[in-house]
């Protein structure tokens, strides 16, 4: 069983690291872009277990220690293998 | 074991005849495992087998050696019980093919030399070479080269403290990173890399074995043509977990339960197993099942050369195993006792009872090919070196052409780049980056260390006998001015393709230089590495030998930096000024022309010239010192104005 | 005054904070492992900088979670002194002893070199032995330096005057071009409530031996005597 | 129009972050984790525009810019405002 954990940037916080990737792709011509913001997309490896269970340790662990609640949001998905 | 198959020989760049060598020694064919086992090696990079002639003329002994080439790494006596560890060491291909990763394992490298001797590494600097700023893919190379030096030295809480950049077109396919690093460490802690006493356990230590850089080794003695570019190479570094590696080396040292350790650098398992044999003319017996491994379905011979990182061979005292395991728990480090050591004088690998490899360590290491390359001048070396000056336009002003100077990448302030690497933890910093050399103060003593990086592949081409020679002139020159007396160096040979035998002009003549220079100045070459075929696609680079050289200050007082202090002092020319325009940057930036003799050395005057500077400094009459190098004398002067905190200018009467 | 210094793997000011203690100073100085569930007897608490964890997934946000933490935010809690640098001003925020959150620089580089630094005010038992406005030049070496805070913590800090330093220019100014990571108001080191926790990004420990140059850090350690 | 694109390690390519982060869970008391790999999760705001046209600017973004193609791999998804 595998979880997909997205982690973002609340809205209003600094993305230093998203302006400096916008910048990047206007000096290569890319016009279109209006925004970029960057977060972390985790894989996480889970034993196999109930869906239910699963999504329980998930939420606990991005509220415990992979998301920084302060400032950043996360969502995740379940995929059983 | 299989036998190769003509497809597996052709994998491995071994020569026919090598191949029938490997035959003989073992007197049978070599099963594919033995066969990548003898090619990693019996490669360039490992064996150093089309330098090893030249290499033995450099002078390795002298009042301050205690370790010449031959151990990881260089050690020299500086006093008071303590000695400084150091050498200077190229990761040029992987660093053009993922040059943050590249430049990161390779300082990653470079460092476990040291602490692997017992030093705890205390400062870093890097020579680095790109290809002219204007081209996009260059940008990209030095942004991330630098980036990955800055997060692996940063994380490891060593202080890059110094280096140097050139940019030229003969490096847009090659660049070059070397990274120099030195620790220090009492005279009695110094541990060497030897597997001695029979019956003693064989430890692994350190990160898990992955596919990381599978033929990096032999990557480094191919060719870089465009196809071969060996994706699934990359070697990615942990710094954070070397960091643990680091303290947990320097806490096992402080028992005597070791015998001898080695870092498992290019062919991993392969190169520090057989070498360690080798110094201790002894045998090892290792079991590829016991060796930690992230990927499944290892094969033996991935197992034995493949290059992940942060990982050590250690050879204990029997009885001692459980002694070493606590403190790499502690760490939080895998730990696996892999063999013995055997008095057979054979490295035998094995997958639990079936062996998989049976090789004397003596057809590995003395047995490797020594090869007499030929040697002929490039067909345009007259031409070259020929340069009618009346021919040359008088500049219309030379303030502009001062600022041009100036503003060329080369020459160019590097603060955006060192602002980058933390030139300040440790809290030894005297002087950092920016200077002739840094200078490190040593606690709880009056001593300092001074070192420096220097090369100018200009000179070398155009003759590469003075080219050589003035590279270790211009390091002495640099210690000379922030009052260190030179005591010993380590060179890093960058040179194209050595089956071509102009490749092997430059480099016999550039070593033949460096040894004169060596030997007139009693500065011995203590390690030291060599870098080939750095050429792709028929574009070689320019010889470019790289010097690292330290220098002891017995007693710090205040600091000398090249900045002129305040006004009125007097401004004092040493040495002699001559109509020498061959190789500068003035010819190449204004006149986009690298031709002409190089300046000529004389020997016996410069050593005068760096002894009366070095007596001047130590008598605490200097405010400021700096060498005229590139740029020539504008150069030094406009250095002196721009370093100096008084913001002062300079009336010079030529 | 005893003082212990926390490390965790991956710290790499340890060794430096623990020299400016014992040797300039003289003042008895233990180094405590992060596996630790115990402190020592010790009056001050110095968190250093590094990279703990490498400073994998977020800075600070693995050694958090480290045995020591319980026993040193206990420690705090009590009204003992705890200074975390760099590094250890990161875990300090992880750990919820102080307000708000360092993300990347604005420039997304690491960054080392020496910066002026006006000190808020002297009002606080760290900071009493500068004047207050007092510029001082300290050096930073960092990739995430960059303080940020929403406008209730901000208001809350300045109404409780928890904010102990901020980057200025020579003269005093707090500027945008003085401010080298894009901290919000300049903010370079805050404490807490009471003000026996300090956080700060500058290292005052790289300028305490005058053999290095500056000693603009050595008044800060004194004034933990 | 939004892009989502998720940059992940190859497969074989050590990953220092995930393994820290799968030994810090296991310290928390998650027992069931058996890996952790973590790549990067970035929102990119296009102008509207043709699906098609987009589609292929992200994929040339990604392939120049966004992802280290020698060590990474790269999936994206397009959504309408």
């Amino acid at each position: 069983m595998k979880a997909k954990v997205y982690i973002s940037l609340k809205k209003g916080i600094l993305d230093p690291q998203g302006k400096a990737v916008e910048r990047a792709l206007a000096t290569l011509g890319f016009s279109g872009v209006e925004g970029v913001r960057i977060g972390k997309y985790l894989e996480v490896e889970l034993k196999p277990q109930e869906a239910e269970t699963a999504s329980q340790s998930v939420k606990e662990m991005c509220e415990k220690l992979l998301a920084n609640t302060v400032i950043e949001t996360y969502r995740y998905e379940l995929e059983p293998d | 074991m299989s036998d190769p198959t003509a497809e597996d020989i052709a994998k491995h760049p071994l020569s026919p005849d090598e191949y029938k060598k490997i035959c003989t020694l073992l007197d049978r064919k070599p099963n594919s495992c033995e066969l990548a086992i003898f090619s990693a090696m019996w490669s360039e990079h490992c064996s150093y087998k089309s330098s090893r002639i030249h290499l033995k003329r450099f002078p390795t002994e002298g009042e301050h050696v205690i370790e010449g080439p031959g151990e990881n790494a260089g050690v020299v006596d500086i006093g008071e019980g303590m000695v400084a560890v150091f050498k200077i060491e190229s990761h040029n291909h992987p660093s053009y093919i993922e040059p943050y990763q590249g430049a990161a394992t390779g300082v990653g490298g470079i460092l476990r030399d040291i602490f692997t001797m017992g030093a705890r590494p205390v400062a870093l600097l890097n020579s680095l070479r790109f290809g002219p700023l204007d081209v996009p893919k260059n940008r990209y190379l030095l942004e991330h080269v630098v980036e990955g030096i800055a997060a692996y030295g940063n994380c490891m809480g060593v202080p890059t403290i110094g280096g140097e950049i050139y940019f030229h077109e003969v490096y847009s396919k090659n660049p070059l990173v070397n990274v120099f690093c030195l620790g220090i460490a009492k005279r009695s802690e110094i541990v060497t890399a030897k597997a001695g006493g029979v019956g003693n356990p064989v430890i692994y230590v350190g990160s898990k074995t992955g596919r990381d850089g599978i033929h990096g080794a032999t990557m480094a003695s191919a060719e870089l043509t465009e196809a071969a570019e060996k994706r699934h190479t990359v070697q990615v570094g942990d710094p954070f977990t070397e960091k643990r590696l680091l303290e947990a080396c320097l806490e096992l040292f402080k028992s005597d339960a070791i015998v001898g350790i080695q870092d498992m650098g290019a062919a991993g398992l392969t190169s520090s197993s057989s070498e360690m044999a080798d110094r201790g003319k002894t045998g090892l017996d290792i079991d590829l099942l016991k060796v930690p491994r992230r990927e499944e379905g290892m094969i033996p011979e991935e197992l034995m050369i493949s290059e992940s990182q942060e990982r050590m061979l250690i050879v204990a005292k029997k009885g001692r195993e459980a002694e070493v395991e606590k403190i790499f728990h502690k760490w939080d480090l895998d730990f696996s006792v892999i063999g013995v050591v055997t008095d057979d004088q054979m490295l035998r690998v094995r997958e639990g009872d079936t062996i998989v490899a049976e090789i004397p360590v003596y057809a590995l290491t003395s047995e490797a090919p020594v090869y007499e390359r030929p040697i002929k001048p490039p067909k345009f070396q007259e031409i070259i070196q020929s340069l009618n000056v009346d021919l040359l336009q008088e500049p219309s002003s030379y303030s502009e052409t001062l600022l041009t100077l100036l503003a060329s990448p080369t020459l160019a302030s590097k603060e955006w780049v060192y602002r980058q690497y933390d030139h300040m933890v440790q809290t030894n910093t005297v002087t950092g980056p920016g200077a002739d050399a840094a200078v490190i103060r040593l606690k709880g003593s009056k001593r300092a260390l001074a070192m420096t990086v220097d090369g100018n592949s200009t000179y070398c081409l155009l003759n590469p006998y003075y080219g050589g020679a003035i590279t270790v002139a211009e390091a002495a020159r640099n210690l000379v001015c922030v009052g260190a007396l030179p005591i010993a160096l380590s060179d890093c040979l960058n040179f194209a393709n050595p089956e071509k035998p102009e490749t092997m002009w430059h480099f016999s003549a550039c070593i033949e230089g460096m040894v004169d220079a060596c030997e007139r100045f009693s500065i011995p070459v203590v390690s030291g590495n060599v870098s080939f075929y750095n050429e792709a696609l028929d574009q070689g680079i320019y010889p470019t030998p790289v010097i690292g050289m330290v220098g002891l200050i017995k007693s710090l007082e205040t600091p000398l930096t090249p900045g002129f202090k305040e006004a009125g002092e007097h401004i004092i020319l040493i040495g002699e000024t001559r109509e020498e325009f061959g190789g500068t940057v003035y010819l190449k930036e204004i006149h986009s022309q690298e031709r002409g003799y190089p300046p000529v050395l004389d020997f016996g005057k410069e050593k005068r010239v760096q002894d009366v500077v070095l007596k001047a400094a130590e008598a605490g009459i200097l405010t400021a010192a700096h060498d005229c190098s590139e740029g020539g004398l504008a150069l030094a002067l406009a250095d002196c104005c721009l370093l100096s905190e008084a913001g002062v200018g300079a009336i010079i009467k030529l | 005054m005893r003082v212990g210094v926390v490390v965790f793997p991956g710290s790499n000011c340890d060794h430096d904070c623990y020299d400016v203690c014992d040797r300039i100073l003289g003042v008895p100085t233990t180094m405590i492992w992060h596996q630790e569930t115990r402190l020592p007897d010790c009056d001050v608490l110095i968190i250093p900088g590094g990279f703990s964890y490498g400073d994998y997934l977020r800075v600070g946000a693995i050694a958090r979670f480290s045995p020591i933490m319980d026993a040193v935010i206990d420690f705090a809690n009590r009204g003992g002194l705890v200074i975390g640098i760099c590094n250890g001003f990161q875990i300090l925020l992880e750990a919820g002893l102080l307000p708000g959150v360092l993300l990347r620089n604005r420039s997304t580089k690491f960054i080392c070199e020496s910066v002026f630094i006006r000190v808020e005010s002297n009002q606080n038992r760290f900071t009493r032995n500068y004047r207050s406005n007092q510029v001082i030049s300290l050096p930073i070496a960092h990739a995430e330096g960059n303080y940020y805070i929403d406008a209730d913590g901000l208001a809350d800090l300045e109404e409780k005057q928890q904010i102990l330093f901020r980057y200025a220019s020579e003269n005093g100014e707090i500027s945008d071009i003085a401010n080298p990571n894009g901290s919000l108001e300049n903010i370079a080191g805050i404490c807490n409530a009471q003000g026996n926790v300090l956080g700060m990004m500058p290292h005052p420990e790289r300028v305490a031996d005058p053999i290095l140059g500056l000693t603009d850090g050595i008044a800060l350690f004194q004034s933990l005597l």
